[in-house]
């Protein structure tokens, strides 16, 4: 009686625990596409104070460990006087971490543009503006979408480390209901499961849609 | 004025005895007529290497100039250098009367800023050994982008011109095809359609036929052999192609080791070759066919 | 790679200024919300107050609906109550996560049921005993080794498992045993877990926590060792007013009916009762 | 209470230096296994059998899509149920480096890929033995370009190794809240903490780029 109650209880916390996590990598994908996009052409700039600034933002969140990043915005920042939700924390600890791996994608995309594009639109007198928007993103984000995928995986799995801030997602849950219960193989295999149904049912087949959008003249199937 | 000096040109052909004074008056005509493009002592380094030095060459309005040289002989730069793609270490080049890599302020003349080079610019269009054409747009678009946010067009103005310049090259029947789709031949054709869009008064062309296969590079020599009839266009190319550079320029340049080693008339300079090296190329050129 | 110093141009670069103050902007004002009232101003409008915890069956646990359960929790929330407020939101973490918790200000009051211990009472302020509760070990079925005190895991050079950040490791350096044969887990779960699949020669924790499992778990037997220890609920040392507060409803609320009703259910009897230590006495060592 | 306390940076020192020690050991030990059984699944997964090489694919892109402190989890936790019991640093470095080998042999499959075809046609051509085609001809040319991506997980399993403390490994993490909860001042043993996980991945980066920049040139491939 005792532990099909338990059982129930742990089920629903297991449903919430799968919320929670494709709530938070979907925020802190976000996050770190924006971050990762802004530093990225931040780190290519003309200006050298901002060049710098994007070369210590991704080697200051590569650099460290996440969750060394998460621990510190929670229970250190608090004391210089700024407290953050734990949700803000996840969200945007776990987002600001992968932008600075997501900058340098962007920065080696676009500097991976042929140089010849370059060369075109200079003849073409197209203004820097206009040849980033049009000519040099459209092919980078193709180019780099594909590292894009392995990333928000990374980012997926990295979730498990909220736990370490008071926030119940999957792994935790999971942890929570074998304790529970004591049936450790059952629900470490279905969170186990629960990640790569993710990564592998929703993540790669959102990048491979978009791969497929935006390799329009890059392969001969996209006849217009 | 260049349609007389073609004129005189053709006359001094059958009138041999006339030759040396008609040759005499055109090149005085020349200098007294501002040039379309002038170098003037033109340098380029790269660290202490040095590509070009003292490079004089002045280009008439509508003159049909090419160059040709062994590799390395800094003929691709004086393209690039025109097209602003290479920055210069000494002299100035002029385009259409003021200077393209200067600019005059406060009676001095500096190096240009992005403005005044963004602005002279535009009188010169480029087409590349590689095509550079953009994979991710049709050839359509290839071609109404940068006269739309450049020139300043309507969309439907601009893609009217571009199947326009599309139609000229022989290509209205591919204007939706992405560049993955087109032969190299093809996409050179919509590589010079689409440096025309932005109307510019000087046209260069950078090896354009070496990158394609044999077969595919007459429609190109066609193309442009129409412009060069049909348009008021100033043409300076970097060719291997002689017999093409024979039948269609003005003048040829020979290049050797970052100088002009000879230049004149395509009849002179492939009949009767002056400098030693000119003849040695040739040759080496003539054998290899 | 010199080409692309000229590649963002200045407008994208504004625009990316501009979307980082935003979201300074957003960071702090999400960041701005420490309220200007004291805990007990809150308390006193019957706001919210924020308890943190571990999950230690049956200290403090959350239920079902996330509400706060355990002796220590029931206490918390029945003295709230007096003092004007009835919303309590259980904050869980590591123990060892506590304290820093309390001092980022993660939740208002600490309801693990720490025990007062004078290292401790240099960081947060206790209220006066609400529990008097000792040690236990947990060992396998039958006590193969035959342990009956923390010195017998000492001399028998075992190794013993314990929550990181609880006061045993303390008291087993103290005793002498090397930081390799203490094994520092995140709470009692793994506690258990050590002892039965025999990565630990014993686990200890505190007596309630360790009798929960023996109770459920047979493989697994129970060691009472240790001097009695008595735990307070925490605050940050600058909440003496709170603290006041607090002490002033446990005089008449500590051993009443009602209490007994609140806590009985986990196991909580009058010989648990505090038996007149302070916690100034208990801070002085 | 002061901010920062510098007598507590040296107080944390023994600490962190204990815990880094454990770091380091575990990243090394790991990425020594990462290293091998990564070639082994890239092996696997260039097998003429299609089923085989797309079962293998399949393992490693599940190693790769689910988290490491769940694997760790499984491995410590489930094995004692069904009378396994692994010792939490085997169960640690092992879950360490079969987590990484799955990254490994991608870098490794596409080093063995982007060798030229021809370079094989030639070694037939030549008449080499297979065996000395891989060893002179194909791993020279496949390895140099990979050692910056085999050093990115290096670096990035360094960084993973805070998550064997869940398993009562005393990691450098764990060292600095060890220290925090003993003195209840967690400051600057963490900020120290972080600053030594910085130091660390941008001295093993710049040892990477040069191994890698010395390899190119042994065999003169830049």
């Amino acid at each position: 009686m005792m532990n099909e109650l338990a059982l129930g209880f742990s089920v629903a916390a297991l449903a919430k625990g799968v919320i929670i996590t494709l709530v938070v990598t979907l925020a802190s994908s976000l996050v770190a596409i924006v971050l990762g996009l802004i530093v990225g052409l931040i780190r290519i700039s003309l200006l050298w104070p901002l060049r710098w600034f994007g070369v210590a933002y991704i080697e200051f969140f590569r650099g460290t460990s996440m969750l060394v990043q998460v621990y510190w915005w929670f229970f250190v920042l608090p004391i210089f006087g700024v407290a953050l939700s734990p949700w803000t924390v996840a969200i945007f600890g776990i987002g600001m971490n992968v932008s600075g791996y997501g900058a340098e994608l962007v920065r080696a995309a676009i500097q991976g543009v042929d140089r010849g594009q370059y060369e075109a639109s200079i003849a073409l007198n197209l203004p820097r503006l206009t040849a980033m928007r049009r000519i040099f993103l459209p092919q980078a984000i193709r180019a780099m979408l594909p590292a894009w995928g392995n990333l928000l995986i990374d980012l997926l799995k990295s979730t498990s480390l909220i736990f370490f801030i008071t926030i119940t997602e999957l792994t935790t849950a999971s942890k929570l209901a074998a304790d529970a219960t004591g049936n450790y193989l059952l629900f470490f295999a279905v969170a186990l499961f629960g990640y790569y149904v993710i990564a592998r049912a929703l993540i790669t087949p959102l990048v491979r849609w978009l791969e497929r959008r935006f390799s329009r003249g890059f392969v001969r199937e996209a006849q217009a | 004025m260049s349609e007389t000096i073609v004129g005189l040109e053709n006359l001094t052909k059958r009138c041999s005895v006339l030759e040396e004074l008609k040759l005499g008056i055109a090149r005085t005509e020349k200098v007294m007529s501002e040039p379309m493009v002038r170098f003037e002592n033109v340098a380029k380094r790269y660290g202490t290497l040095s590509v070009l030095d003292e490079l004089n060459l002045d280009i008439a309005r509508n003159e049909k100039v090419c160059i040709i040289g062994p590799s390395g002989s800094g003929k691709t730069t004086v393209l690039r250098m025109l097209m602003t793609l290479e920055r210069i270490n000494e002299g100035v080049i002029w385009v259409d009367g003021e200077p393209l890599t200067h600019m005059r302020k406060n009676g001095q003349m500096v190096p240009a800023n992005e403005r005044h080079l963004r602005r002279v610019r535009g009188k010169i269009g480029m087409v590349f050994q590689h095509f550079n054409l953009f994979p991710h747009m049709t050839a359509l678009q290839n071609c109404v982008e940068a006269p739309i946010s450049v020139l300043g067009l309507s969309r439907q103005e601009a893609e009217t011109r571009a199947a326009e310049l599309l139609d000229m090259v022989g290509l209205s029947d591919k204007k939706n095809h992405f560049p993955i789709q087109l032969s190299g031949g093809q996409k050179q054709r919509v590589a010079i359609a689409r440096a025309l869009a932005m109307r510019p008064k000087v046209m260069l062309f950078d090896e354009v036929t070496s990158a394609l296969d044999p077969e595919l590079v007459g429609e190109v020599l066609n193309v442009i052999r129409k412009l060069g009839t049909e348009h008021d266009l100033t043409m300076l190319m970097v060719t291997h192609q002689m017999a093409f550079a024979k039948e269609f320029s003005d003048r040829v340049c020979f290049f050797y080791g970052g100088k002009i080693a000879e230049q004149g008339p395509p009849d002179q300079l492939f009949g009767d070759p002056q400098h030693e090296r000119t003849r040695q190329f040739l040759s080496a050129v003539l054998e290899a066919r | 790679m010199d080409k692309w110093k000229h590649g963002p141009q200045r407008r994208a670069i504004q625009s990316g200024i501009a979307a980082l103050v935003v979201a300074v902007m957003v960071l702090a004002s999400l960041a701005g919300s420490a309220s200007a009232q004291s805990l007990l101003e809150k308390i006193k409008n019957g706001e919210t107050i924020r308890v943190g915890f571990s999950n230690e069956v049956p200290w403090a646990y959350p239920g079902e609906n996330n509400q706060p359960l355990g002796f220590v929790n029931a206490m918390t929330t029945d003295m709230l109550k007096k003092l004007g407020t009835t919303k309590v939101e259980p904050v869980v973490t590591e123990w060892g996560s506590l304290i820093p918790g309390l001092q980022a200000g993660r939740f208002d009051i600490i309801t693990g049921g720490m025990y007062i211990l004078p290292e401790r009472c240099r960081n947060v302020l206790f209220t006066d005993p609400i529990v008097k509760a000792t040690d236990a070990l947990i060992v396998p079925a039958g006590n193969p080794e035959n342990l009956h005190s923390y010195q017998d895991v000492h001399d028998k050079s075992l190794t013993f498992a314990t929550g990181a950040g609880y006061s045993e490791i303390a008291l087993m350096r103290k005793l002498g045993v090397p930081d390799d044969k203490i094994m520092q887990v995140a709470g009692p779960a793994e506690i258990l877990q050590a002892v039965k699949s025999g990565r630990a020669a014993a686990g200890s924790g505190a007596y309630f926590t360790m009798k929960e499992f023996t109770d459920k778990d047979d493989s697994v037997a129970l060691v009472p060792v240790g001097n009695n220890y008595y735990s307070g609920l925490a605050f940050l040392p600058n909440q003496q007013a709170e603290v006041d507060a607090f002490n002033a409803v446990l005089k008449d609320y500590i051993g009443s009916d009602e209490m007994m009703v609140s806590v009985g259910k986990y196991g909580y009897t009058k010989a648990n009762l505090p038996d007149g230590k302070t916690t100034a006495e208990l801070c002085e060592h | 209470m002061s901010l920062w306390d510098w007598s507590y940076v040296w107080q944390a020192f023994p600490y962190l230096y204990r815990g880094a020690i454990v770091t380091v050991e575990a990243t090394l030990l790991g990425f020594a296994i990462a290293l091998v059984l990564g070639l082994v699944f890239a092996l696997i997964r260039q097998s003429p059998n299609r089923y085989i090489s797309t079962a293998m694919a399949e393992i490693v892109e599940f190693i790769r899509s689910t988290p490491l402190l769940l694997q760790v989890f499984f491995v410590y936790f489930v094995g004692p149920q069904f009378g396994i019991v692994i010792p939490a640093w085997t169960v640690g470095i092992g879950v360490l480096g079969i987590h990484y080998a799955a990254y490994c042999s991608e870098c490794y499959r596409g080093g063995i890929e982007n060798v030229e075809g021809g370079q094989w046609e030639a070694c037939t051509a030549l008449n080499l033995s297979p065996a000395r085609s891989w060893r002179a001809i194909i791993l020279p040319q496949a390895i140099p370009p990979i050692v910056p991506g085999l050093g990115n997980y290096f670096i990035g399993m360094f960084k993973d190794t805070p998550i064997l403390a869940a398993i009562a490994i005393l990691e450098m993490l764990q060292q600095a809240k060890n220290f925090g909860s003993d003195n209840y001042r967690y400051v600057e043993a963490i900020t120290m903490a972080g600053l030594f996980y910085l130091v660390f991945s941008l001295a093993a980066s710049a040892i990477i780029q040069s191994v890698s920049f010395w390899l190119n040139r042994r065999y003169h491939l830049q």
